[in-house]
């Protein structure tokens, strides 16, 4: 079928305006030390952290997302909308405020702080602590692009499984999640990715310890104090394990 | 178990209220947007009525805005009630088998013997070969036939059938057909269809539905040999009059001019005044070109609309009559679309009924 | 400078590169100066030290450069960009605790014990080197539970009564008002952090640029920084 | 239909999850200086300034965004695969790196600085510059969710249109758009969140002037250097006008 | 324009060459997955072929792994070719009028007078009063009629019609059946259907496909009444046994026994041993219960599976046999499915042709 031809011009815009500046990064590392650079201790373990991490953020927001996505597509009652605006607020919110936000609640005299105390757990400064902030900027990504997945898959095959005597929890393993899983797919690589690149949240909510709390968009940042093109050369590394990732996780979906 | 349902759904503006008895097979006849599958999708619980009570057995599926009774809606998969809807909607991510096996598998049949059901079913609709493939990798057809099976598949108190036959080939339609008499013999359910084979092999009862309402019901042979509904003729093949008894014959405006029609008026016999329709075969009708002067009374000037092979004559149309002639007759008067001439029918081969 | 619209309305514009840390004194400093001159228009642009550093070496329309350490003010001088920089005021570290004190800390020695929630300064950024030094002169290995990127994180950390206690600049303690105590280190303990001012070498707006500086050296501008905690340059 | 009942549980969870910061921030605001703080000069400029961008850039994704969404989902290339995860990397980014690259890229000394020199247009330190960044870190979500939308939404009936001889211009205004439309809405709805919750790249790239430069999220950043509730009231203004312009889309969207 | 077609796609198993002369319309018959979709969706640039090449009067349109000549795949919407889909696929975004409109429209008329032709369309197919609704609003015959009435509108040089009449009721078939007798009298087009009535109203010519290749073609009424295909036998409801010309009388192998059927051999006379088909009609059959003897000569040993009102008649279906006989005739035999007994021909009402 014809995509129309004039749609490359703005198309290839859009990509030159994206690619370019990565090129400008690749252009400016210091190839020289990259190698040192990037296998020193200290970015190992960053980066090793990150990637438990990000993995960690992005199960609980599936586990958490799916069904929320659900609700919001497949039922409605009063204050919907308000409820799904809400939901997308961790988009908006400066991460570094989102941080903020973590700690009034999560924190030591924060609204769940005194439940948490009593249950003995301490959250902030933990790796705990980063995996929820993860969690908390990425949510809205898997929600948002999953219920948009379910609102166009629509409803009428869940209605003929219905009929065939499947009841809903059949319904929802054997058609719903089927049918949407590219959309699932590729909510989770968002997801995936906002938790990779988190910075704000984590620094102020989790701290920076390294080993423990110092994700490698942390690690970038302290480079960045010394020396610039240490960061540049880190955040490549970023960029890489994330292409990976995402090549991965497309052919997954391309599989389905 | 046994079926009663009126509902009303007014967006749609149909209102209608029909029952099935335990294991009968009814046929419901109605031209397109005449309610049929509005009435099936309140019955499988996709849509709710305005108004309206559905029974099945001694459960109440659906109860809407009756006054002193409390509402409910039992969700679909809660019903017994399976669905056949008019497009074959197979579940793309599935395989034809697992589509076929999903009903066995999902009231509690194991993996292995819903799919040993569900390869039966596809051999009895003569798909098996299928089996393997994916919804979007068979045609039209296998697929109408692959969700025939699916439905079949599935066990349900009532059985909802919105055109099985359509898009099947000549030579699978006859075949499918046997099949379903078989199985649909001891279950309870109701079919849709346009085609009359279907109703007289398949039904026990037919009802008719036009706009929304039922305009006719009774059992397959009745109907469709003495129809009171314009339709109902038209499915069965028969020609229809409508008009009002005067001393002994009914009256009828046709094309624009006012006539009698004399016939054989069936008891209960019409009041004078009251609405009647002069029912009769196009078998019983003869053409001629010029008015003829003979003992048939009944004559209705007309002209050639259309000409049909029909079984080994020549099925004449003209407006909403037909008569059927040898082809030789129509090579000697040299009928042609636009052909003026004469439909003649003897009094004696036209019934009268009563309408109410 | 570049940055504003020289000559409409005879208005001529300077653009101040500051470390956050300056917000509210240089906020203070710029307005008395229009005030005064009202011919004059004075941009801040406020973000961490080696921020602007980077800024100014991309070509960002800078006239004076003020940062909060001597370090991120070389790598500019190095590279040439300014003009040679004064020291125009110092900070001091100081231990922050949240409201109540509740780990009871009274000195220095008090962050050595374990189980508290000690936050400080990573190394590489000046608060943190500082912290370093503070504590070597008092012998102490410290651990701490994070090692911040900014003053700021650590204040955070601190005033949610998330940390027991942290280390940072006595001006910190003052700005954050009620929302954390301050417990004073001697200053034979202590460390001393110099803020480096400087013209930045291809402004268009020299003289104003040079007028803004002597401002902040001169005594009303001083006045301000003591206001706000700052110690006089030494 | 019938969602599974027990998916309300993990539904509730999630929604607490990323609703009590919320609540935590709304406790914590300083509501007697709510008002004054709000309506501060700074404060006005920042979100006048805020608004005006988010909305520039958001305007620029949708322009160039949909183009690239289009040729990705409708076209096959080699290196499609990269290039589709290339466009998603803004994402993994860091910010600060994203704002260090944009420098690297249209900076005094960047790759495109001398052809912007000659032109006599200095974009760094800018309200474009500003836009830039937004734009470039906005970028994704729309490609994301529009791509998403377009796959799911099949190419059957541009075959039909093609075959009632519409040309692909045609096409792609009268069927593929209006049927992509819910997507389009989300995607640019969390284009503009993510634009208006900006941060890193825009202080690095373009700065923090008042007036020129200095969005909500920097005026909160800096105001969080003196007074921590100061800038969390102003978050809460933050979220506000997310919230209203996210609904308005909701509606717009609903309405389609 | 004249049409040449002949393209081979692998996957589906489908090579299939045919012609459509210019103003020609042309039926393609076959049972379900013989390809006649995958034909159309060919026509249509939707697929492409593995090999192949399709030329629409000057231009060619498709020409692919043909050694020597370069790959050429004209876009749909260059073709000037339109396709009604077996699925309406209304735009769900656009009322029922804009989507008639769309074709039209698309193709150079003003909003305005494209919207009339729409109207037009509409009133032809019926459902004019419903050009303001949605398609998710209207029946499922509404939107096939609605489709047809799209597919009309466009002014194409090929026309393709998949079941233009699927899904549609009793009375309008026939309306439809006239309206496209009108309007594709002087269009070139290629129809598939499953009904023998669209294939002799409508089309000049028949191709039937089987299994992926055209296994007959040629006028109707020749191909109807003298079929050499199985498949056509069945669409023209007539019987067909399959055997091989020993001297004087077709050897058929039926029901596991071997026989001879005798008839009148039609010119080109088969050979000894060539390959022949026996073709009789069921009104040529009569039915007995045990083996009479008498002057037919041809005797079939048969069950009765089934039993089908016909016109007047009822036919009597015994496998792939079946004979028409009088309501009488049953009772009086009482025939029932499961009866054994004889179907006898006389040997003048056999046809027999040579099949290569
Ligand atoms: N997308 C596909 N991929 C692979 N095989 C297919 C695909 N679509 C159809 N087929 C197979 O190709 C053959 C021809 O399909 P086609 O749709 O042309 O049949 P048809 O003549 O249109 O049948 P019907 O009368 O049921 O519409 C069938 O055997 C079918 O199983
Ligand atoms: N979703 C809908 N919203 C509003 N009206 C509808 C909707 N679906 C159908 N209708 C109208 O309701 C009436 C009944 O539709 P229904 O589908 O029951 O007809 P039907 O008897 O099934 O016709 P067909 O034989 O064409 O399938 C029709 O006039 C149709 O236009
Ligand atoms: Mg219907
Ligand atoms: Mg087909």
């Amino acid at each position: 079928m014809g995509v129309p031809r004039w749609l490359f011009v703005p198309a290839l815009l859009g990509a030159a305006f994206v690619l370019l500046p990565l090129v400008a990064i690749v252009a400016r590392t210091p190839w020289s030390r990259f190698l040192e650079l990037i296998t020193s201790e200290s970015s190992r373990e960053a980066l090793a952290l990150s990637l438990r991490t990000s993995a960690t953020s992005t199960l609980i927001c599936v586990l958490l997302g799916v069904p929320m996505a659900v609700v919001l597509a497949r039922t409605s009652f009063r204050g919907q909308g308000v409820l799904r605006s809400l939901v997308l607020l961790p988009l908006v919110l400066p991460p570094v405020v989102g941080g903020i936000a973590l700690l009034y609640t999560f924190g030591r005299r924060g609204l769940l702080g005194e439940t948490f105390e009593l249950l003995g757990l301490q959250v902030a400064f933990s790796t705990t602590a980063v995996v929820l902030a993860q969690t908390f900027v990425a949510m809205p990504f898997l929600v948002v692009s999953l219920e948009g997945a379910l609102r166009s898959a629509g409803r009428r095959y869940e209605a003929v499984a219905a009929s065939l005597g499947a009841r809903p929890t059949t319904v929802f393993r054997r058609v719903t999640l089927p049918l949407v899983l590219p959309g699932l797919a590729s909510g989770a690589v968002l997801a995936f990715a906002r938790s990779l690149g988190e910075f704000g949240a984590t620094i102020t909510f989790a701290g920076s310890l390294q080993g423990i709390t110092r994700t490698l968009p942390l690690e970038i940042y302290l480079r960045r104090e010394t020396d610039a093109e240490a960061a540049v050369a880190l955040s490549l590394v970023l960029v890489v394990v994330a292409v990976v990732v995402i090549g991965f996780a497309r052919q997954g979906r391309s599989a389905v | 178990m046994s079926l009663s349902f009126d509902a009303a759904v007014d967006e749609r503006g149909v209102d209608v209220a029909l029952d099935v008895a335990e294991g009968e097979t009814v046929a419901l006849l109605g031209p397109n947007g005449a309610g049929k599958s509005t009435v099936l999708s309140v019955l499988a619980g996709h849509l709710v009525p305005d108004r309206g009570r559905v029974v099945l057995g001694d459960r109440v599926l659906t109860s809407q805005g009756r006054p002193g009774e409390r509402r409910t809606q039992v969700p679909p998969h809660d019903r017994h009630v399976s669905l056949l809807a008019q497009e074959p909607l197979l579940f793309p991510h599935l395989s034809v088998l697992d589509n076929v096996a999903f009903g066995p598998r999902s009231t509690g049949a194991s993996r292995s013997t819903s799919r040993e059901t569900a390869r039966q079913w596809l051999e009895e609709v003569g798909v098996a070969d299928l089996a393997g493939r994916r919804p979007a990798e068979i045609s039209g057809g296998q697929a109408q036939r692959a969700a025939v099976a699916r439905a079949l598949a599935a066990t349900p108190s009532l059985m909802l059938l919105d055109e099985p036959m359509a898009a099947l080939d000549v030579d699978v339609a006859p075949q499918l057909r046997q099949t379903l008499r078989r199985v649909l013999a001891d279950r309870t359910v109701l079919l849709v269809t346009h085609d009359v084979l279907d109703a007289l092999l398949l039904a026990d009862r037919v009802v008719v539905l036009e706009d929304g309402a039922v305009v006719e019901q009774g059992p397959c042979a009745e109907v469709l040999s003495r129809p009171r509904s314009t339709f109902a003729a038209r499915v069965a093949g028969l020609n229809m009059l409508r008009g009002v008894w005067r001393d002994g014959a009914v009256e009828v405006a046709y094309g624009g001019r006012s006539m009698r029609v004399e016939g054989i008026a069936a008891e209960p016999v019409p009041g004078e005044g009251e609405d009647a329709v002069a029912v009769f075969g196009p078998s019983a009708v003869s053409v001629f070109l010029e008015a003829p002067h003979g003992s048939p009374r009944n004559l209705v000037e007309v002209t050639v609309s259309d000409l049909e092979p029909h079984g080994g004559q020549v099925r004449v149309r003209a407006g909403s009559l037909s008569a059927d002639v040898s082809v030789r007759a129509v090579s000697e008067l040299d009928l042609a679309p636009g052909t003026r001439g004469y439909f003649v029918v003897k009094a004696s081969e036209v019934a009268v009924y009563r309408t109410r | 400078g570049s940055g504003g619209g020289d000559g409409d309305g005879g208005t001529t514009t300077i653009t101040v590169f500051a470390a956050a840390s300056l917000t509210s004194s240089f906020e203070q400093i710029a307005s008395d100066l229009e005030a005064e001159d009202d011919g004059v228009d004075v941009q801040l642009n406020f973000a961490g030290s080696s921020d602007l550093v980077a800024q100014i070496q991309e070509g960002a329309p800078a006239d004076v450069l003020a940062s909060a350490d001597e370090a991120s003010m070389d790598k500019a001088t190095a590279d040439g960009l300014v003009g040679t920089p004064t020291v125009f005021a110092a900070n001091t570290l100081e231990i922050a605790v949240p409201p109540g004190n509740p780990a009871g800390i009274t000195s220095v020695e008090d962050l050595g014990q374990d189980g508290l929630n000690l936050v400080l300064c990573a190394p590489e950024v000046p608060c943190g080197a500082a912290a370093e030094a503070v504590a070597a002169s008092a012998g102490l290995d410290l651990s701490p539970v994070s090692e911040e990127q900014s003053v700021t994180d650590v204040l955070s950390k601190v005033a949610t009564g998330e940390a027991d206690a942290g280390l940072v600049y006595v001006t910190d303690v003052i700005a954050a008002g009620d929302d954390v105590e301050g417990v004073d280190i001697p200053a034979d303990a202590n460390a001393v952090n110099r803020y480096p001012i400087a013209t930045v070498a291809d402004s268009d707006e020299v003289a104003l640029a040079q007028e803004f500086v002597d401002r902040v050296l001169a005594r009303t501008g001083q006045d301000v920084l003591a206001g706000a905690g700052f110690a006089p340059a030494p």
